[in-house]
């Protein structure tokens, strides 16, 4: 009943174009991460989703009504902020009875739509408490009260565990994963963390400079990212990216030059690219393997120990830095001289405008 | 819209132009402008009247006023620039210039050292810290009539409670309020006292905005207390001391009270300021008119004082 | 600073500079607390002495007594008390509405606006009084309490430039949060908004409360009836016209004090949070 | 019918007094309500001027001789000619009922008035040995018995008491010049014209200062100027008569003292040596609706309703019957010669006012200034007197001349 | 040249004992990582190293001097905050130029030491910047800058990346652990952050309600903790904990219940053990396998797909909590029943005080 559709949506800040025509489907229902560096505009995007700002141009609908000119509050929309942005002078329970009042809902009617979500987010216990006398988990999870009370038909969240420190944020990442399970409304998620992204979409979106580089869900984007951004940015450690020059290239095949004489193969559909052109290089440190013999050798700088995987840090002979994932702990140390290989299907070849090549199309047999 | 922003959005606080069509969204225009402008200019409603009625017809009244010979119980005639004129040329107003601006010069430094030594003396948690705070702040809010009688007997010369300390270190009797070098700096002492603890408070809570790790930063690189002081602590009470600033010299500039009460204006106008001069001329010889051209006369030298504040003030104050 | 606090030696010094200064602050308002204990003709006795007279003799309050009593006095403090908290209520209320405007709300010219505020600040009374007199005289207002109450009501510079700034300190997204939860510009400042401010707002009534409460010359334009009387214009009656009765007067300003301490003490956090959060920033 | 009588004055305590007074002229005219309103000088004026601007004038108020020349000229107060009609005056101070005159006009009307007196401390000349001053008096005795008073007993060069006190103020100085025949303005009141014989009795003031025989008045500074005489510091001291009660306050039984006529000075003859003296009178407004009723109280105010014990001190009562009683003679009290007053007031009588005097002469709000201000720097010692008269001369005439 | 030891260091603030006694050696030019959680004493600790708080009672030696009560300036240490502390009112170069003025270095000195540690940090190009105009990471190495110019024998952090994005936070990390292999300095790191101790630490110091927990070196504080605390708190996902009762224990095994009915066996000495005691049984989610017959039969609730692995959230019939890591992606869905099986020698057990059971001694052939 509600999915979100934005078309030609452009916002503009006196000469700076921050939106620059997005289209957009979000499907009722669905959980849909929109992430990108900051400053991308997402924030913007999601203010213009909520009523907060309105579009230079372009026009938005919510469960197929036009809610362009509305007012946030026709919008039946929650929104939970980044800085939570509960009411500090008010308890929980007034921060959750705020909206309720302006839907002028009953004593009655409002008790037991505070209590229901109280249940749900497990804050029963906090009903009276000042946002101050609250941790930082807490607060996250009233914020989230005081939006699902109204049982809106969209939430909207704007980077809402960023301000968690690590742990806590993790277990928020699956509660809300649940939550979202739990009551089946579109969600609209802004990120600048790709884990979150990761972690937590079903569709990821992905922007930049004011554009959207790419859609899809979050397996597909780190299998196949469109561009040599969204190569860069899912994917935690990043995905290495290599200056190189095409050597040889077919249908199938991209043979490109990293640094002197070293050579590494992709199995690309290299059609439009002439020998000697510049093109990246791509490799996810999982993909890269440690080898003793071949490959690309390095010298290792840093080694990560995570437990069950050691993320290794080694710079070429050209100086460019390159990590990789080892599984559990390793008997590498730092300095040591090592190879790293990756299978020709597991490596990226980038034009020079950005644009990933294709894997090469399936042998007509 | 403009100045509702994330506090995320970059660029330096209020900066922002205000005019709405720079990046108002394509609303509606009619319709939605008023949606937006009704409720703001409601909340404005009370202060525009309030400025019009009580604060711009006075003025202009005033400002017409300079510009006439009018006595209050006078019939009101027409002089054109005869006040100003009279102002420019008379060595009487001259030398109350010369006050006002001698005056302006011990007080409001006096008064900023004060306020600033106490407010980083008492920038602490100490829990007498509180008290501290009040009993310099008494004297703000007690009676100037009253406590400037004190002071009268403070500074007495032959039986005066300042000149007898003074007897104690060997220094001879001081006619403070009689002695036309040291009245207009006894009316300043007992100004910047009566002041500095309502500055303090200022500056106090300015203070309360430095973050208190920059100090331990200062620590660790080795600076001690004064330096720490003149590197860390102006600079970032920069803001907080010009907004002092600009305060103690209008204050400077309107202070009558005490001068009224201490010494009268004398000896033989040696303390008589311009806003004691305007007293004097509106209140005692209701030359009103020629109290509105002083007035202004006053405005114009405050408002070239504290423009030339704000010129200067991108050398020193830090944002 | 704390480390200088932790040694002894400069922990001394600092109280001794405090203790030194103190004194010199509280000297005059104790020579006026002595002197509202003292006889009348104690009062020029040669040389000065500190000893309050009355406090040694069967009616140490005497002056109080008679202030109080014989004066009207009680009056005076009522009337004093009900025209400035009606004027530093209305200067909170006004303040606090403008300022919000200018800080959070748009309006074309408003700053300009904001800048004559501040800007008519600078001209002093004493010019300015006598026509508002006349115009006070027009509106009919003449020997009541709203020439004393409305103007400062109206208009307050210090108070408006203040509430700006903390207005504008505090996050865009309470009002943001608001908007989506369905409150109108009135509900996001009246519920979100207002109750914030209340360092500032405090500290604002207390500036305004002192600064009427001391105001002299509109009351005495004013005011007519003896009932209207404020506190210092009853303070006035103790100045005659050859002479002044000390004992009472000091007695009375004594008197008059207190309830500004008052205010003063019980405002005192907010104060502090108040500035700290508006106008006056590090 | 019911009316509203308002009625201002610059003193409480007056006020105080005078309600007496009004509740029986309240009592005699049935319907009439008199609003009294009180304040010190420093607020009275501002407050009139307010009230004089916006057309608001009480009935009645308060009129200074310092001030009436200009509110007549301003045409706020009555001309009471017309309703003073054939009453007779007999009963007043004729020189007192002159001071309200301004070009023919009775803009004001007298209800006491006061005159500037020599105190002298008895106690101090019995000790000294000297005889009493009286009106015979030479300037030159004067200097003696001054000299002879000022006594440093402890040797530390500053005496304990001198033999005279002085300031610039007009009612300290302007004695001496007037009974020397001098005077500060022009005939009309329109310029300064400090005359010799003024200088001449400046002169003498400050040399009295400079030998020592009166303090420098910066050394008393912070001790009011009226407690001077009260505390012992000075043998003797000019001022006005209403310092009287000030005196009896301070000095109680502690010192014998009395008063005297200022010395006739050595340039004056008995024709130019005029008597200082001036009213506190009462007016009746332009801006008032019902000037019979405004009339009789003021009429009521300055005749015989008010007792010797309503006036303070050395105030005379404007009504010579009054003034006559023994009560204000005050049998028993010291001063014991309080008639000398009434003879000064026999006396012609000049008191130098213009408009704008409180400028020029420097007074009250402005007392720092002025005349008065210039001659403190002579008595200071920190100017001479001929620049201090030639700086009050054209500051004077600049006020003057606008 | 710069080891650093604390002697039973106590601080005490009012009635509460923040530290309760805390000895420790620190080698030189080690990189060692005091971790633990929020209010357990790490700033507290930090600052009396610092000399910008002072111990209640014990001493404290830097490169063998006793410095207990000396300034901070005094110390030859440097010391980066959590908000970077940086003077906001001068520019990058100032800033740098700050310590060392107090140093009485002379001018041309001053400029050289700058550009040196700008070198160092590439923030040559940044040197005229005010703070206010940095980005988080710059900010980040300048306040390092600052604290790398005066060549300090030791570095105190306390908690420096927290307030980074989580890229910029992996990317610094890095490059704090390549800068002290660089330099060669004792530092003293600080944080909550686990993920941060793990990868960066020579050794890791963890602090709990004031006192030392375990001292040792990542891995082996990962593989072998030494109370449950440490368990639960190093490792991220972290160690899933159960509670269980002791069903047999002997030298080299421990079998115990958790839930109705369903046994864990785990491979350590169980002497101290009876039948029926109260104990927790912790495995670490990556010692957990996902099988499809046996284990512990879990429902799946939330995948976290992270590309190179997934995190796979599931219940226990019991309703606890427990997590796994599947490497790469995988076919699991939410609502999926499986096994979670753990092999006996990766299960931890800590007795009721919270003290892990030590795996049983090696068999004397
Ligand atoms: N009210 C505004 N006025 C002017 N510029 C703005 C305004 N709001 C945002 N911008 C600009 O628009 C751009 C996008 O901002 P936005 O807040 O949408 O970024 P973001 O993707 O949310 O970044 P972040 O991850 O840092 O939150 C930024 O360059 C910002 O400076
Ligand atoms: N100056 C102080 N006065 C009183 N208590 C203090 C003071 N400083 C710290 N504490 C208390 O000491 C305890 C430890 O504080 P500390 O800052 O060392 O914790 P931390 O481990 O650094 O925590 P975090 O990870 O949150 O920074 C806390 O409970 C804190 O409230
Ligand atoms: O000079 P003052 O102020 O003491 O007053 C004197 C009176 O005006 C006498 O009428
Ligand atoms: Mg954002
Ligand atoms: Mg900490």
């Amino acid at each position: 009943m509600a999915e979100v559709s934005l078309h030609a949506i452009t916002r503009r800040f006196g000469p700076t174009e921050v939106l620059r025509g997005i289209d957009l489907e979000i499907a009722d229902g669905s959980f849909t991460v929109i992430v990108g560096p900051s400053g991308c505009g997402k924030s913007t995007l999601l203010r213009i989703l909520a009523g907060l700002d309105a579009p230079t141009s372009g026009s938005l609908h919510i469960a197929g009504r036009d809610v362009t000119g509305l007012e946030p509050a026709e919008r039946r929309i929650a929104m939970v902020f980044q800085n939570y942005s509960l009411y500090p002078h008010m308890s929980v329970r007034e921060n959750m009875a705020f909206p309720l009042r302006s839907l002028r809902m009953g004593r009655a009617e409002r008790a037991a739509a505070i209590d229901r979500a109280a249940d749900i987010l497990r804050i029963g216990d906090l009903l009276d408490r000042k946002p101050a006398h609250l941790s930082g988990g807490q607060r996250q999870r009233v914020a989230i009260g005081r939006a699902i009370v109204r049982e809106p038909s969209v939430f909207l969240f704007d980077e809402p565990l960023s301000n968690l420190d690590a742990a806590l944020r993790g277990q928020m990442r699956v509660e809300l994963a649940e939550l979202h399970r739990q009551l089946g409304t579109t969600m609209v998620y802004v990120t600048h963390d790709q884990v979150e992204a990761m972690t937590m979409a079903e569709r990821i979106v992905v922007l930049n400079g004011g554009r959207v580089e790419q859609v899809g869900a979050p397996m597909d984007l780190y299998r196949s990212p469109a561009t040599r951004f969204v190569a860069g940015f899912i994917g935690q450690p990043p995905m290495n990216l290599l200056q190189a020059t095409v050597v040889r290239a077919d249908v199938a095949h991209v043979v490109a030059m990293i640094g002197a004489n070293q050579h590494i193969e992709a199995a690309v559909d290299g059609r439009g690219l002439a020998p000697g052109e510049a093109i990246s290089i791509g490799v996810r440190p999982d993909d890269l393997a440690v080898v003793a013999q071949g490959g690309i050798p390095v010298r290792l700088s840093v080694l990560e120990r995570l437990g069950p995987q050691t993320v290794v840090h080694a710079r070429t002979e050209g100086g460019a830095a390159l990590s990789a994932v080892v599984a559990g702990d390793t008997e590498l140390a730092p300095g040591d001289r090592v190879g790293l290989f990756a299978p020709a299907d597991r490596v990226h070849v980038f034009a020079s405008s950005g644009q990933a090549l294709p894997r090469p199309p399936r042998p007509a047999l | 819209m403009s100045e509702i922003r994330s506090t995320r959005a970059p660029g330096p606080r209020g900066r922002v132009p205000i005019s709405d069509n720079d990046h108002a969204p394509a609303r509606p225009r009619s319709q939605s402008r008023w949606k937006t402008w009704g409720p703001a200019l409601l909340f404005l409603l009370p202060a525009i009247v309030g400025l019009l009625v009580f604060r711009l017809i006075p003025i202009g009244w005033a400002f017409a006023l300079s510009f006439t010979n009018w006595r209050i119980f006078n019939d009101i005639e027409w002089v054109g620039l005869a006040n100003y004129a009279h102002i420019l040329t008379s060595p009487v107003s001259r030398e109350v210039l010369g006050n006002t601006l001698w005056f302006t010069a011990m007080y409001v430094p006096g008064v900023m050292v004060v306020s600033v030594t106490l407010a980083v003396l008492l920038n602490n948690s100490l829990r007498s810290s509180a008290f501290f705070r009040g009993a310099f702040f008494l004297p703000y809010i007690t009676a100037t009539v009253a406590v400037t009688l004190a002071w009268r007997w403070i500074f007495s010369t032959r039986f005066g409670l300042l000149n007898h300390l003074l007897a104690q270190v060997d220094i001879d009797r001081i006619a403070w309020l009689a002695d036309p070098a040291w009245a207009l700096p006894a009316v300043a002492i007992v100004s910047v006292w009566k002041d500095a603890g309502f500055y303090m408070i200022l500056l106090i809570a300015g203070l309360q905005t430095i973050d208190p790790g920059v100090y331990e930063a200062a620590r660790i690189d080795g600076a001690r207390a004064f330096r720490r002081f003149y590197a860390i602590t102006l600079p970032l009470l920069s803001r907080s001391l010009f907004f002092v600033l600009i305060l103690a010299l209008v204050r400077s500039t309107q202070t009558f009270e005490i001068t009224y009460a201490l010494t009268n204006g004398g000896p033989n106008r040696a303390s008589t300021t311009l806003a004691f001069y305007i007293y004097q001329n509106a209140f005692v010889h209701f030359e009103m008119g020629y109290a509105s051209a002083l007035a202004y006369v006053l405005c114009f030298v405050i408002g070239l004082i504290t423009l030339l504040n704000f010129h200067l003030r991108r050398r020193w104050v830090h944002e | 600073m704390s480390d200088t606090l932790r040694r002894a030696p400069a922990l001394i010094a600092l109280y001794v500079v405090l203790l030194a200064y103190a004194c010199v602050t509280l000297m005059p308002f104790a020579w006026m607390l002595i002197t509202s204990f003292k006889e009348s003709r104690d009062v020029f006795r040669l040389p000065p002495s500190f000893v309050p007279t009355l406090l040694y003799g069967p009616d140490p309050l005497a002056n109080y007594t008679e202030v109080l009593t014989q004066h009207d006095f009680l009056l005076y403090f009522r009337n004093s008390f009900f025209v400035s908290t009606m004027a530093a209520l209305g200067q909170v209320a006004t303040c606090a509405l403008a300022g919000y405007a200018f800080a959070r709300m748009e309006l074309p010219g408003k700053n300009a606006i904001f800048a004559l505020i501040l800007a008519t600040a600078f001209v002093p009374t004493e010019v300015t009084i006598i026509p508002e007199f006349l115009l006070m005289r027009q509106l009919g207002w003449i020997d009541s309490f709203l020439p004393l109450i409305v103007p400062s009501f109206l208009v307050g510079s210090f108070g408006t430039f203040m509430l700006r700034e903390y207005f504008a300190s505090l996050p865009a997204e309470y009002g943001e949060a608001a908007r989506i939860d369905g409150a109108g510009p009135w509900r996001i400042f009246w519920r979100i908004y207002l109750p914030l401010a209340r360092p500032a707002l405090i500290s604002i009534f207390v500036i305004a409360f002192i600064n009427n409460w001391d105001e002299l010359l509109r009351p005495l334009l004013y005011l007519n009836s003896p009932e209207l009387r404020t506190v210092p214009l009853g303070l006035m009656r103790f100045v005659g016209e050859f002479e002044a009765e000390w004992t009472l007067l000091m007695a009375g300003s004594v008197a008059s004090t207190l309830p500004l301490i008052l205010i003063y003490v019980l405002g005192q956090k907010y104060v502090l949070q108040g500035f700290a959060g508006g106008g006056v920033k590090g | 019918q019911e009316t509203t009588l308002t009625y201002m004055l610059w003193s409480t305590d007056q006020a105080e007094i005078e309600a007496g007074a009004i509740a029986a002229f309240e009592a005699a005219n049935p319907g009439v309500t008199v609003e009294v309103q009180a304040m010190p000088p420093s607020d009275y004026w501002p407050r009139v001027s307010a009230l004089a601007a916006s057309g608001d004038l009480p009935d009645v108020m308060a009129m200074s001789s310092g001030f009436v020349q200009e509110w007549a000229a301003a045409g706020n107060l009555m001309d009471l000619a017309p309703l003073i009609g054939d009453t007779s005056l007999e009963g007043y101070f004729e020189s007192a009922v002159e001071i309200g005159q301004i070009d023919g006009a009775q803009v004001a009307f007298p209800q006491n008035w006061v005159a500037p007196v020599l105190y002298y401390n008895r106690t101090a000349f019995d000790a000294a040995g000297l005889e009493y001053p009286d009106a015979d008096w030479t300037w030159d005795d004067f200097r003696t018995a001054a000299e002879a008073l000022t006594i440093d007993a402890d040797g530390d060069g500053t005496p304990e008491q001198y033999g005279y006190w002085v300031y610039g103020r007009y009612a300290q100085t302007d004695p001496w010049v007037f009974r020397n025949g001098g005077r500060f303005v022009n005939e009309d009141g329109t310029a300064l014209e400090i005359n010799d014989e003024a200088v001449n009795a400046l002169a003498f003031l400050a040399s009295i200062v400079d030998d020592g025989f009166a303090p420098r008045p910066l050394e008393l500074e912070g001790i009011r100027q009226q407690d001077v005489f009260g505390m012992g510091l000075a043998a003797m001291w000019v001022d006005g008569s209403w310092n009287i009660d000030n005196n009896r306050a301070l000095i109680g039984d502690s010192f014998e003292w009395g008063i005297a006529q200022v010395p006739m000075g050595p340039d004056a003859t008995p024709e130019t040596a005029v008597a200082y003296a001036w009213a506190d009178m009462l007016a009746v407004t332009t801006d008032s609706a019902q000037t019979d009723l405004a009339w009789a109280l003021v009429q009521h105010l300055t005749g015989p309703t008010l007792t010797a014990a309503d006036f303070t001190g050395g105030k005379v009562p404007a009504w010579s019957a009054t003034a006559m009683s023994e009560e204000w003679l005050g049998r028993g009290q010291q001063p014991d010669n309080m008639e000398l007053i009434l003879e000064i007031g026999a006396q012609p009588l000049y008191t130098g006012f213009t408009p704008n005097w409180s400028a020029w002469r420097g007074y009250a709000a402005a007392g720092s200034g002025g005349l008065n201000g210039e001659l403190d720097e002579v008595f200071n010692g920190r100017k001479s007197l001929e620049d201090a008269l030639a700086a009050a001369t054209a500051y004077g005439n600049d006020i003057l001349s606008r």
